[in-house]
């Protein structure tokens, strides 16, 4: 059994059927990259994965769990974490803040500690202050740590929000688009670090990225959408030479 | 019979509430602003009215177009100086910034033209419809503000979708950016919108004080809210929805009065409200807005 | 470093805070005791912290969880009937510091079970349709407790909604609260003490709470409800949470005020007072604690400063609100405002050391 | 002190005082005296003319009131009879008699209280106000710990005089007005079917409402529909109306002010109701309303203690004097609070207070004088009141004629 097991999975709005047998299943530890044009419906994908959308048919087993049409908060709990295409930091909190809010379902206490400012307070903050440290040293943004989220240059917003999705301590990561808007430097160093979280913290990586470079030179297994579809699957090299996918990339309408 | 007569009471009162909800929603639609100085506006322009119509016997088709007049200017200057250089800070701020204008308008009534009640003679000459044998009469004006509202709902929504000013209006309100991108004059518009809003609640303060003759500083305040109430009950910028939550608002008002408690009937109106905005979130006729993930 | 540096500053700040309440009152009672305190003055101390624990909560509300409500002065209505009917109730027969602190309970709590009633159905929605809910439910208590007739006698307690007659009292009955007229007779018992105490309260659960897990869960749902989501915080939970303790303080701050009166009516607890609450904390700044406490009680002064303006009092209060709000909210202000300051900074560095621009 | 007030707020808030602080000053209070009352001697002229002052040290008044907000009509109008009495006393006598100062509460307790002490730091010692009843509750219950003499030219509530011994109201109390009301119209069977508007928001309309109907029912009235509006609905009154026609009352008892009656009537004469309206002093103001079509008010009914139209010297006098400085005619409202100022001059002119006496003492004597005295002023001859500051003073049923009041038979 597979980390993620995803069936069948298809959502329709108002009709309109947007994502439809959707067939996924990551291994635990594995790198897996989804893509395809724009508009076919990855992010849609990560949206149901995350609990964003419910979606109106399949199912998705995260280690076992069901978690179809579960909230985000239960899905968070059960293991899985993400970014967003368009970057969602807490942006009129500190860097450090982001990431102790990423800890909310790790290091607990309770609402009447923090009022009253009971001793576990500070044993519990002292924890998170020191795993977000060591979260932000990571991504190299530890020098950083007092400034506000939207201080942050763009490259380092990206990093953060992925600090942030790790310190809720996932089996499943959905990197969307994280490479966006980066210089090929950048992209490098994210790839190295992408890399070596997967096996730091053991987890799956699923990302969806436009930047082929990227995807190829990262992934492991690639699944290609198309309206809605799966069109293609495989490593980097039967993505490259598959026939639909070029047509797709190349635009059949 | 009576529940007719009820009725009737209620949508004069609610084409009231309408005729200043237009004001509110257009102004809110495209300034996406809570301009909570409307009603206050409407009571300036009533006194304008009272005095040119009542006190010098000016023609009243003369005195609204003179109120209209000073509305608009009274509008669009507050608009220049108390709202335009707020236009990028937080929306709290405009309303703050509203209400003080509001507190404004108010106190500079009083320091004019004294606290002292003044009854506004009716600018209304149709004289009222009796039905079955006189046991129910309407009024002339409900009737004029009932004919005044639609037609100002149908004049509106004609100029928002088919003049190059409605349509700097539409562009504006979806997305004021994208709007100046394409060359639309954002400020000129807002201008514009705050004009036809102040003109439309110097028509209001007209009828509002025919139906209900007592005029003084504070007189615009609780109807204005009222109207505030409609809008958001109707689909707040939705031109339809201001007048659909207005007589709705009004009739709820009077029929609540009628058969259940006069004590009561704001507590129930308010209850509606929260009920209808529990079930559809948005007003009865406001679109959905999904957030984009 | 940085991390140890981030926490000194906010437990900084809040010392700050708490440092300007502690002063201001050791300041009025050496004053007061010297006698250089005028009526005038000494007589605002309690609304001023009254309206300072509002504002504070309102924050709560509107900076730290970023929704807007127009009906804080509901909840401060329902803490306040709640509060002074156990005093007037018990302030006879137990002694006085227990019928205090069990009205202040009471008050708490009926605000805050309120705050529940208000916040499971209502913080589903958001933006001005949240604020025009929350208008109207204050809209709501007014109207109730204004057609609001209690009493009891020797067969029982005795309601109505209509009027005092309906509530068929026996000669021997006591009217408790009489419609308009609300409750009328009460012992005043807040005093400036009771009230900084509130206030040192407030700010302490207020600011505690902010700077916790808790806190940083409502500023998060605050800056993006949906990341928050997708970190495992439950919203509805935290929304409540803050809600629901802005309400409590509401309410705690509406027994503190109305018992500083012998007379309470429901018509002051009007959309108006909302706003009023609202514009401290505007101008205070949206999310800033510090800056409510000083601008609840600068802006309760106000009006009294200005009372020697006669007929333009109001207006004028008016006019340096619209100013106040330009000045300090807008982008252009803000920048000229910041020009201006490093004109200075630079002509100040300059005067400083001229020898070594020389050199 | 002020100062240091002034200092704290000067330093967080300079931007708001340098926007007011440098036109602040009593300069503004003077210029308004002057200007609505210029043909006689007004208070600023105080300062000057102490000096050489016949006899006797200024006392203190103090007015309290609405001049701002919602009820800014009632409190205006009980500042100017405050101020044209105190001015014509000061003229009369030769010296200053009063020293007066008027501050606003805007209707509301909390700045009743701030108006109160605002006056006690300017060493007043005589009050005359509140206006309104909450405002006087909040304000009532202060006077008695500093034993302040209190006497409220309108506030009508019988908690007020119940504060203590040293309150006293110039007008009847609310019940008291309900009672007459329903007495009056059972002994001169005035209606049988009886419908009652009233504002339901309101302490003084409430207060006549509770003891109308329980006078009515003790007198075999039979009130068909009583209906309330409150402040934030009473622009539309028609559905109130309604119902009182539907329940086919032949009289409707409005204790309520004028403001809102008069809307009562237009909208009464729009649906073609007419049933005999009978009001309570609130109503005195009626015919006054600018714009307001005076014959929709024909025949009208008022339990009131005033008429503008009266014909003995003293309202002639008053009337005419108070129509030159403020160009309205005087309702109730003004009358009462002339006659506060009055009944207190009469103590003044008896010897028993001056201003050299604290504020307490005044008070211990005017609470003899006032219990022991009998007045007669423009709300009518022998006025008396009880140890507990009720008045007692013939009730006077007044209809409206051809525009000007009429006693009743």
């Amino acid at each position: 059994m597979a980390l993620l097991e995803v069936s069948n999975l298809g959502i329709a709005f108002g009709g309109l059927q947007a994502v439809s047998k959707v067939d996924l299943s990551i291994e635990k530890g594995h790198l897996y990259g989804l893509i395809g044009p724009n508009g076919a419906g990855k992010t849609t994908v990560f949206n149901m994965l995350t609990g964003v959308y419910k979606p109106t048919e399949g199912n998705i087993v995260l280690d076992g769990v069901d978690i179809t049409g579960k909230s985000p908060e239960f899905i968070s709990k059960a293991g899985v974490a993400r970014t967003f295409q368009n970057i969602r930091l807490f942006n009129e909190m500190s860097v450090l803040d982001n990431v102790k809010v990423g800890l909310h379902n790790q290091i607990k206490y309770s609402m009447w500690t923090g009022i009253l400012r009971l001793p576990a307070f500070r044993d519990r903050e002292h924890q998170m202050n020191r795993q977000a440290m060591k979260l932000l040293k990571i991504f190299d943004l530890d020098g950083e740590a007092g400034l506000k989220a939207s201080q942050l240059p763009y490259g380092k917003q990206r990093k953060l929000e992925i600090a942030r999705a790790l310190a809720t301590n996932p089996k499943l990561l959905l990197l969307d688009e994280p490479a966006a808007g980066m210089n090929p430097n950048e992209t490098e160093e994210l790839m190295q670090t992408v890399r070596s979280v997967r096996d730091q913290f053991g987890i799956a990586v699923l990302l969806i990225e436009h930047d082929m470079n990227f995807v190829m030179g990262i992934c492991e297994e690639i699944t290609v959408l198309d309206y809605g579809r799966v069109i293609a699957r495989g490593d980097g090299k039967d993505i490259r030479n598959n026939p639909k996918v070029i047509a797709a990339y190349l635009g059949g309408d | 019979m009576q529940f007719l007569s009820y009725l009737i009471n209620g949508i004069s009162l609610g084409s009231v509430y309408a005729l200043i909800a237009l004001g509110y929603t257009m102004v809110y639609g495209i300034a996406k602003m809570l301009n909570f100085a409307h009603g206050d506006v409407i009571m300036i322009g009533s006194y304008v009215i009272f005095f040119a119509f009542g006190s010098f016997g000016l023609n009243p088709i003369l005195s609204i177009v003179l109120s209209m007049v000073v509305c608009t200017i009274l509008g669009v200057t507050l608009e220049r100086v108390a709202y335009r250089p707020l236009r990028e800070a937080p929306s709290l701020a405009v309303l703050i910034t509203a209400i003080g204008v509001s507190y404004l308008l108010q106190q500079v009534a009083q320091l004019l033209w004294t606290s002292s009640p003044k009854s506004f003679q009716s600018v209304v000459g149709l004289a009222p419809i009796s039905l079955f044998n006189g046991e129910l009469t309407i009024s002339g004006e409900t009737i004029v503000t009932i004919v005044a509202c639609v037609v100002i709902m149908v004049g509106l929504i004609w100029f928002v979708n088919h003049t190059p000013a409605g349509h700097a209006m539409l562009a504006v309100s979806e997305d004021r950016g994208a709007a100046q991108l394409m060359g639309v004059n954002v400020n000129a518009t807002i201008s514009l919108t705050f004009a036809i809003g102040s003109a439309l609640a110097a028509v209001a303060g007209a009828l509002l004080c025919s139906s209900y003759p007592t005029l003084q500083p504070t007189t615009g305040a609780m109807p204005g809210i009222k109207a505030f109430v409609a809008a958001v009950f109707g689909g707040i910028g939705s031109i339809p929805g201001a007048f659909l939550g207005g007589i709705l608002l009004g009739i709820i008002e009077n029929l609540s009065k009628a058969y259940i408690s006069t004590q009561l009937s704001d507590a129930i109106v308010f209850l509606v409200l929260i009920i209808v905005l529990l079930v559809k979130p948005t007003g009865l006729l406001g679109k959905k807005v999904n957030v984009k993930v | 470093m940085t991390k140890l540096k981030n926490l000194k500053k906010s437990t900084k700040s809040n010392l700050i805070t708490f440092g300007i309440v502690i002063l201001f009152y050791i300041v009025v009672q050496i004053l007061s005791g010297a006698d250089l305190l005028t009526s005038s003055f000494s007589g605002q101390l309690v609304p001023i912290c009254a309206y300072v624990v509002l504002a504070v909560s309102l924050n709560l509300t509107v900076g730290i969880l970023g929704e807007l409500s127009l009906g804080h002065a509901g909840f401060m209505s329902v803490g306040a009937f709640a509060g002074t009917l156990v005093w007037v109730l018990l302030c006879e027969t137990a002694p006085a510091w227990l019928a205090l602190i069990l009205a202040f309970v009471v008050g708490g709590i009926a605000a805050g079970l309120f705050g529940v009633v208000v916040g499971v159905p209502v913080l589903r929605l958001s933006g001005d349709y949240l604020a025009i809910v929350t208008l109207a439910f204050g809209e709501i208590v007014k109207n109730f407790m204004n057609a609001c007739y209690l009493g009891y006698d020797s067969t029982g307690i005795h309601f109505s909604l209509k009027d005092s007659a309906s509530m068929g009292l026996a000669d021997d009955g006591v009217v408790l609260i009489n419609g308009a007229m609300g409750i009328t007779g009460v012992t005043k018992a807040s005093n400036f003490t009771i009230g900084i105490v509130l206030v040192l309260i407030t700010l302490i659960v207020v600011l505690n709470l902010i700077h916790s897990r808790a806190g940083r869960a409502i500023t998060a749902i605050r800056d993006n409800e949906i990341a928050a989501q997708s970190i495992g915080i439950q919203i509805t939970r935290y929304k409540l949470m803050a809600f629901i303790t802005s309400a409590v303080f509401a309410g705690l701050a509406g027994v503190l005020y109305s018992l500083n009166f012998s007379t309470l009516v429901a018509k002051k607890f009007d959309y108006n007072t909302s706003i009023l609450i609202l514009v401290f904390v505007v101008l205070g700044g949206i999310g800033n604690i510090r800056g409510s406490v000083i601008a609840a009680a600068i802006l309760t002064v106000l009006p009294e400063l200005l009372r020697s303006m006669n007929d333009y009092r109001m207006l004028i209060y008016a006019i340096v609100l619209i100013v106040m709000m330009i000045f300090n909210q807008s982008p252009q202000m803000i920048a000229w405002r910041k020009r201006i300051a490093e004109r200075f900074a630079a002509r100040r560095a300059k005067g400083k050391h001229p020898t070594k621009e020389v050199g | 002190m002020k100062k240091f007030v002034s200092a704290m707020l000067a330093a967080t808030m300079a931007l708001s005082l340098a926007a007011c602080g440098s036109t602040a000053d009593t300069s503004s209070e003077a210029s308004e005296s002057t200007s609505t009352a210029a043909s006689t001697d007004s208070t600023a002229a105080e300062s000057g003319a102490t000096g050489e002052a016949a006899s006797g040290t200024p006392i203190k008044l103090g007015g309290i009131g609405p001049i701002t907000g919602a009820t800014a009509v009632y409190g205006t109008a009980v500042k100017n009879g405050e101020e044209l009495a105190v001015n014509e006393i000061n003229a009369a006598a030769g010296y200053t008699v009063f020293d007066w100062k008027f501050e606003d509460d805007e209707g509301d307790a909390e700045k009743a209280l701030n108006a109160y002490n605002t006056l006690k730091d300017w060493d007043m010692q005589v009050l005359v106000g509140p206006v309104t009843s909450t405002p006087s509750l909040s304000v009532g219950a202060e006077t008695v710990n500093d034993n302040m003499f209190m006497l409220t030219p309108s506030a009508s509530a019988e908690d007020v005089a119940n504060c203590g011994d040293n309150v006293f109201q110039m007008c009847f109390t609310d019940p008291n007005q309900g009672k007459v009301s329903a007495d009056y119209i059972a002994d001169n069977a005035l209606g049988t079917k009886i419908g009652v508007i009233y504002d339901s928001s309101d302490a003084y309309s409430t207060g006549i409402y509770d003891a109308f109907t329980t006078e009515a029912e003790a007198k075999g009235l039979e009130i068909v529909t009583a209906e309330a509006f409150n402040s934030d609905n009473k622009s539309d009154l028609s559905t109130q109306l309604a119902k009182c026609s539907d329940a086919g009352a032949d009289l409707v008892f409005l204790p309520i002010y004028y403001t809102e009656a008069s809307q009562i009537l237009v909208a009464a004469n729009k649906s073609g109701y007419e049933p005999t309206f009978f009001g309570c002093d609130g109503m005195d103001g009626i015919l006054a309303v600018e714009g307001f079509d005076t014959s929709l008010a024909e025949n009208l009914m008022m339990l009131c203690p005033f008429s503008a139209y009266g014909e003995d010297e003293t309202t002639k006098t008053f009337v005419s004097a108070y129509e030159e400085a403020y160009g309205s005619t005087p309702n109730q409202f003004a009358a009462d609070a002339y006659d506060c100022v009055y009944a207190i001059y009469q103590c003044v002119q008896a010897g028993k207070i001056n201003g050299d006496m604290s504020a307490s003492e005044i008070c211990d004597a005017l609470k003899t004088e006032f219990t022991t005295m009998s007045f007669g002023g423009t709300t009518g001859e022998n006025q008396t009141w009880d140890a507990s500051g009720m008045i007692s003073k013939a009730p006077k049923v007044y209809v409206i004629k051809n525009g000007a009041y009429e006693l009743a038979a």
